[in-house]
């Protein structure tokens, strides 16, 4: 591809900057340490809300789940943020973010800077980021904000393969996906790999943190099969989540850390308009919301609350990579779209058999795929500042850039897939991935952890077993927990 | 004696428990059910899969009674818990051998005898 | 006419209504208990203490017939509850004297008599 | 055959279970119940609106047990349930015409014999 | 009325200066990048923190509301906060900031700022706000604030109409407030309008943002009537929330996400003391409680939780609008009273047979009003800054601002109840504006959106069915959710 | 001890200068107005985050309790944080902060500033504050991070004595806790008392908040006893939390919170990387969490959910002393011990009757200690900047260290255990402490407030209830809550 060497990253993009003559003359003396200090407390407040969406989709989850199995996901989600911070700050910042080749970092394991060059203000870590200069932020601000941005796209995998996974199992493919796969793919694009050299554009991620995880979490469940009783005589059964009112606290919590995903993605405040990129995530997130009511009620012929929830996700996905170089109006657009395209996209996946139970394919795999390409839509002159892209072809722009956003989303796709394909067939020919028929249908709270998660009021809903599993035992053989065994 | 067994809706229960508590017979048991018989049933749907669910909430109502209160408690229930659309439920009537009083260990009839309502607290 | 009470697993019951629906038999009642009987119990722990927990959820279906339909009904419970693993349950047949419709007020065999399951929204 | 269908305090519970299953009578079910009695309503209280509810939790047991066991079983209810305060619960004796092992379709009072309880995992 | 023409709106009266010299200076000089990025974070920050309070929102009437209409509620939740996002875009924020008259704006629809001067820092919407010359802060940062304040004014509306309002009808409802009664009112004081004017104070929005909620609500509650059982042989019976965990979740989400409210109202950070204001508004809260801990001993004689947490948000409602220009003690002394008079008011609302489910009408609108007073009275000298307002009348002042503060109330009032009596009669005339009988007691989870909120779940309780419906089918007509029919 | 008057506070020591020489330049010329509102708007901030963990507690303490208390759980977190509030305002602040001596201090009631010099920019309470001078921010945001800080010992409190404790006893313990007990053990450290001048070291709060609260926990719940049914013939019996969900929500919210806890501890942002500290709490969090599910495994041999989640907080607790001293691998270290040692601690602690329902004991007592003597262990020289202490022993450095922390962790068992202790005797043998048998039987919801916390489902769980209690009448004697008799 064209070398564009001197065009920033997809993040650097983040430097909207507002054209104030007094930004230049600092930057010539060095960031001043209150610069720096508002520009870390942004990167460092940013992360915390990324943080917080562990919280978004824990809730999420644990309301789509079956009552049996809820405290099984609680539990998946406090281990799995644990394995990505601990995996990322042992080999996934290094991979990602270290001096390196176009494929992966290899500098900074362990969080270690003594390659660092004697500047302060430096990454310390790769020479690609020190060159951009642009970051005036200590190193541990930059990881704190990326290791949260590696434990939401496992987060996204788990939700696909809920209700039914082998905790060891899923153990063992957090560990290699957050140490080893994303930071690759992260790599390519926010570390200045292959593909930041062709001028691939995802501003905060809707590929390469929501696509990515949308991809895994497909092998995922291709790899385990549907639920027990999800599909009845080739139909599909509504298998509902146990609280919608969990379920919708956790979007909303999803909402609002992700104006720490978008907006803090800038990876800085001095001279740069994060405000703008709040306002366009609101805006998708909102016309997400309608978009997939309105699908639904033309799809299923139905309110469907769950759908209302997952709409705002799509929208926000969708929003992730082009918020900062697009309009207002081009925001609602995007967001509008995921958002209505996502109920078709459920009904999709219940005719090909393919069980997701919270709708991680179509918000965060097509919403990622639709934002990620909607830059080579929509981007707008303004916006895209000192990154030499042209316009979106929608606004008069050339077809070239939407070229290479295909092209990386099929690179993401394709990687993340092989990849994690892989783990996972190792994982069920060794220690398997899934748990058994009887552990499956007495839960997964009672048979892999010895105890419900609502202990007080545990009472199975008549009617979601199929013919198939009626000869199983139940619960018979589960004497104490298999863990234990 | 006789116990009566009534699958009935739930809207119902609050009168019928008033009227049965001023004839003489507050002693009573209910429980959560979910029944089907004439009643149709109703669809549910998520994320655009449907299916009919055939078995609604009903409330059982069991009070065991002394033979000659089963036809004023069966009428009461009738009266009261009945709207003509399906749906209203049954009533079973079921012979008992004997009832025993725990707190006191008394048995036989004496355990059925109608009392009025005990104040709260008592 | 007859009741029958059967405790069985829950995966067995949608099978089971679904045949007696197609018999002329879909009018039921069914509710959530917990039951012990040869099954073992299973352990519940939490936080290092451990208790065993005998009674196990088990779903009671009842179902009031005539005379002449308790065997076939269950006949179908026998044949689709059973795995042959402990835990299987129990059928218990209980008279009764009689049964009455509240929608209709009608008493009897007529109450009991099959009929067709109505369809969604009847 | 009879069941015996008591109406009892939660608390009670445990100890009739373990006395039950040490006299080889392990088998039964349970489920929840809202009862009123003799025992008086209670007040709840929400914004200042306030109600009186009449029926309290309890604690609904089945045993099916055989003739002779009747007795036996009756009088380790009412031991164990008994505090003596208004609340304790009754205790009804139905005929019951026949009993089924699902597991092994054996009918009669084979199915009601007593036998200990299995270890957990049985 | 008297002309005082360069007065600062209350919200300007944010600009607590901390009497630095250095800030006249770079005053004159023009913003530094530096203060535009503190200013905009602290305001973009503020905004996040209100963004939550709808997971707030969503918690508390969840909460409060029956366990089969809980799925319901979370749907209305998610699509009223997309519905003032994009309404408010599209014309709220021009009615309510735009250039305009004392009545309402009218630039700047769909946030287009072509009319902008070319300054990067003006607002470029209303020269109103340019003349102020105060909010160092990109108009998105603004629009953000905004926006979320009108969606918690929405939020509340709701929450006294839960349990039987028809999905369609309140979405209409809707539309209409956020895109046009509620930016009218904001553009009265926030914009410039003529109370603005007349020297009316609200600092962060006691009766812009609750008041006009709860009069709303209030409207909404008696166009609607009671919840079938609320009222029985005219005695008020108990409908208690289906779960006081999650409302109290929601109370101290409400009470986090106020820090952004109220100290985000200064609409910037550098020479303001925001930290004064986030200490009289805990303060507030705080009395609050024990104010409506006391109120409930005194008059339902009971230790009602519910009560415990209403009082939290009567402190917060009470303290909003006088947050920046009272001392502690009295931020004590408002939050106190706020929490002490909920209950009584309670008892009253069910004397006149007014059903409110939530509480709103105590909590936000008498509290509301209270807080607005309490300017008139307790505003000490040292906080009115430049304002030129007299102390409160307790600390020796005159009764003249109590007496603007008055008549802001009742317009407020005035203007949003009859334009949402209107609005509610119209809706209730054609496509209907509260679900049928049966509907009602199925739940409006099932005949509305076709599934519980909690499917595995749902239990209804005997004793909640009076007479009066008891010869309705209840669910019988429901073979499938009515807006597929 | 040694005189170390030149000493800064541990509190001080958040000032981790990047040694930019800007810095001492604007020290000497007065902070400008942008420092200021930048050190104050991560302070304040911080103790938004820290205000946000009382969601966390209330959620933790909700999902541990079992559900016929769920509601008077959630009215004593929001009463508490209220008498948190107001009484830490009223005297708290002044014994903790104001000028005094090396026991506590003694100006600065009810934040009454008339004391302070001029100078805007003090703390305007206590000369040794100002003598530091570090605190470029106003008294109120200083006051705000503090009382939030008080308010979480507090909650910690509570959980260990929930399910059966009386309304009006822990009112009473709440008052003379938050009023008086933790503000002079906060003063001996972070007021400039005797421990700092001994040279004690806690950072953000291992032994002053968490232990403090632990111990506290500990008095209270041998003074009330075990939970009925907790041990039956001498076995420890579960009694499981009623939702996991919720306890794991908690646990994620805590752990969001602990963001401000820790890394807003720096007091400021100019020339502090609070990064850096954000990083080691996440790492040890991560590590903890890690560590409890792997000694549950080894101890209980199951994998036990709500040690995970408690694994997360015991990894917090261990962090908060030690975050700003030592490297990320010591924070990983620091905090796997501190989740390994919970899940025995936790066996202990039933071996000898103590009914610890939330586990405080292991997760804020021991891993309090355990972090507070980490310092001596792993404080590494880069870190500790101009404290003039030596490494951490295991760095190579003197014991030193290590004594000075023991004998202040051993101060603050010693006083706040006698002190607790005489505030809970005093309270049981006045108004009691406990509820009486019948009314914990029945659960405090319906006893104490007159309502369930979940109206419409409660359940009671057969098996939970010992021989002991059998002849109790249970709910017989409650016609009405006790509170209105
Ligand atoms: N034969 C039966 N055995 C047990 N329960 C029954 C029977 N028939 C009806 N019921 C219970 O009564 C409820 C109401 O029945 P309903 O639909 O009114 O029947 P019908 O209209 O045929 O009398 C059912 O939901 C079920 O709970
Ligand atoms: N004698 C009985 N009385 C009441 N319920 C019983 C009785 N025996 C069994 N049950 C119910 O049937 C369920 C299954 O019993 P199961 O373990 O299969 O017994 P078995 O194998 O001895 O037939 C029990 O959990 C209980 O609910
Ligand atoms: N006649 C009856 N029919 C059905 N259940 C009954 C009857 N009498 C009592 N019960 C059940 O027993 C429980 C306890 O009754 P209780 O108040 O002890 O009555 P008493 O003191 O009059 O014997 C009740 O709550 C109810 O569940």
């Amino acid at each position: 591809m064209r070398l564009r060497s001197l065009r920033m990253t997809s993040v650097a993009a983040g430097l909207l900057l507002l054209g104030v003559p007094g930004l230049a003359a600092a930057a010539e003396e060095g960031p001043t340490p209150t610069d720096i200090a508002v520009n870390s407390m942004w990167v460092v407040l940013g992360a915390i809300l990324v943080l917080f969406m562990q919280a978004g989709f824990a809730m999420l989850e644990i309301g789509l789940s079956r009552m049996k199995n809820a405290g099984a996901v609680a539990g998946k989600i406090v281990i799995n943020l644990s394995i990505a911070i601990l995996m990322f700050w042992a080999t996934g910042f290094a991979l990602a973010f270290g001096d390196g080749d176009g494929f992966w970092g290899q500098m900074g394991w362990f969080l270690n800077a003594t390659d660092a060059a004697a500047d302060t203000n430096s990454l310390g870590l790769n020479s690609f980021m020190n060159a951009i200069g642009a970051y005036n932020i200590p190193v541990e601000a930059f990881f704190f904000f990326q290791v949260v941005f590696c434990a939401v796209s496992l987060a996204i995998v788990f939700g696909t393969m809920l209700d039914r996974t082998k905790f060891i199992g899923y153990i063992i493919f957090a560990v290699v996906f957050t140490g080893f796969i994303y930071p690759i793919v992260a790599h390519w694009t926010w570390g200045g790999g292959w593909l930041y050299q062709d001028g691939f554009l995802d501003f905060a991620g809707s590929s390469i943190v929501h696509l990515q995880g949308a991809t895994a979490a497909l092998i995922g469940t291709l790899v385990l099969g549907p639920r027990i009783g999800k599909f009845r005589d080739g139909k599909p059964q509504p298998i509902p989540g146990h609280s919608i009112p969990l379920f919708m606290l956790g979007v909303i919590i999803l909402w609002v850390g992700w104006m720490g995903f978008n907006a803090g993605s800038t990876l800085g405040a001095v001279g740069l308009n994060f405000a703008d990129i709040a306002v366009n995530t609101n805006l998708a997130a909102a016309a997400g919301v309608i978009g997939a009511t309105i699908g639904a009620l033309l799809v299923f012929r139905t309110l469907d609350v769950s759908q209302m929830g997952n709409g705002a996700i799509a929208g926000l996905v969708a929003i992730t990579a082009p918020c900062a170089f697009v309009d207002p109006w081009a925001a609602v657009v995007i967001g509008l779209v995921a958002g209505l395209i996502a109920p078709p996209i459920v009904v999709l996946l219940d005719k090909i058999r393919i069980d997701d139970p919270i709708g991680a394919i179509p918000v965060h795999g097509i919403a990622g795929i639709w934002g990620t390409l909607a830059i080579g839509l929509f981007a707008t002159e303004g916006r895209l500042g000192e990154l030499g892209v042209s316009q979106g072809l929608l606004l008069g722009g050339s077809a070239e850039q939407l070229w290479v956003q295909f092209y990386g989303i099929a690179a993401t796709i394709g990687f993340t897939g092989a990849a994690t394909l892989i783990v996972f067939l190792a994982i069920k020919y060794t220690v398997g991935l899934r748990v058994s028929e009887d552990e499956e249908l007495a839960g997964l709270d009672i048979s892999e952890h010895g105890m419900y998660g609502y202990p007080e009021q545990f009472i199975e809903v008549p009617g979601a077993f199929p013919e198939a599993t009626r000869h199983s035992a139940g619960m018979a053989s589960l004497s104490r927990p298999t863990t234990s065994g | 004696m006789k116990k009566i067994e009534a699958f009935i809706r739930h809207e119902a229960f609050d009168e019928i428990r008033n009227r049965l508590a001023d004839m003489g017979l507050p002693s009573m048991s209910i429980s959560e059910v979910k029944g089907s018989g004439r009643q149709g049933g109703y669809t549910e749907s998520y994320r655009g899969a449907k299916t009919t669910i055939f078995m609604r909430p009903k409330l059982k109502l069991e009070i065991v009674v002394d033979d000659n209160d089963v036809d004023r408690a069966v009428d009461v229930i009738l009266e009261l818990a009945h709207t003509g659309e399906p749906g209203d439920g049954k009533i079973f009537i079921i012979p008992v051998d004997d009832a025993v009083r725990v707190r006191t260990g008394e048995r036989g009839d004496v355990v059925l005898a109608p009392h009025p309502e005990d104040a709260p607290g008592g």
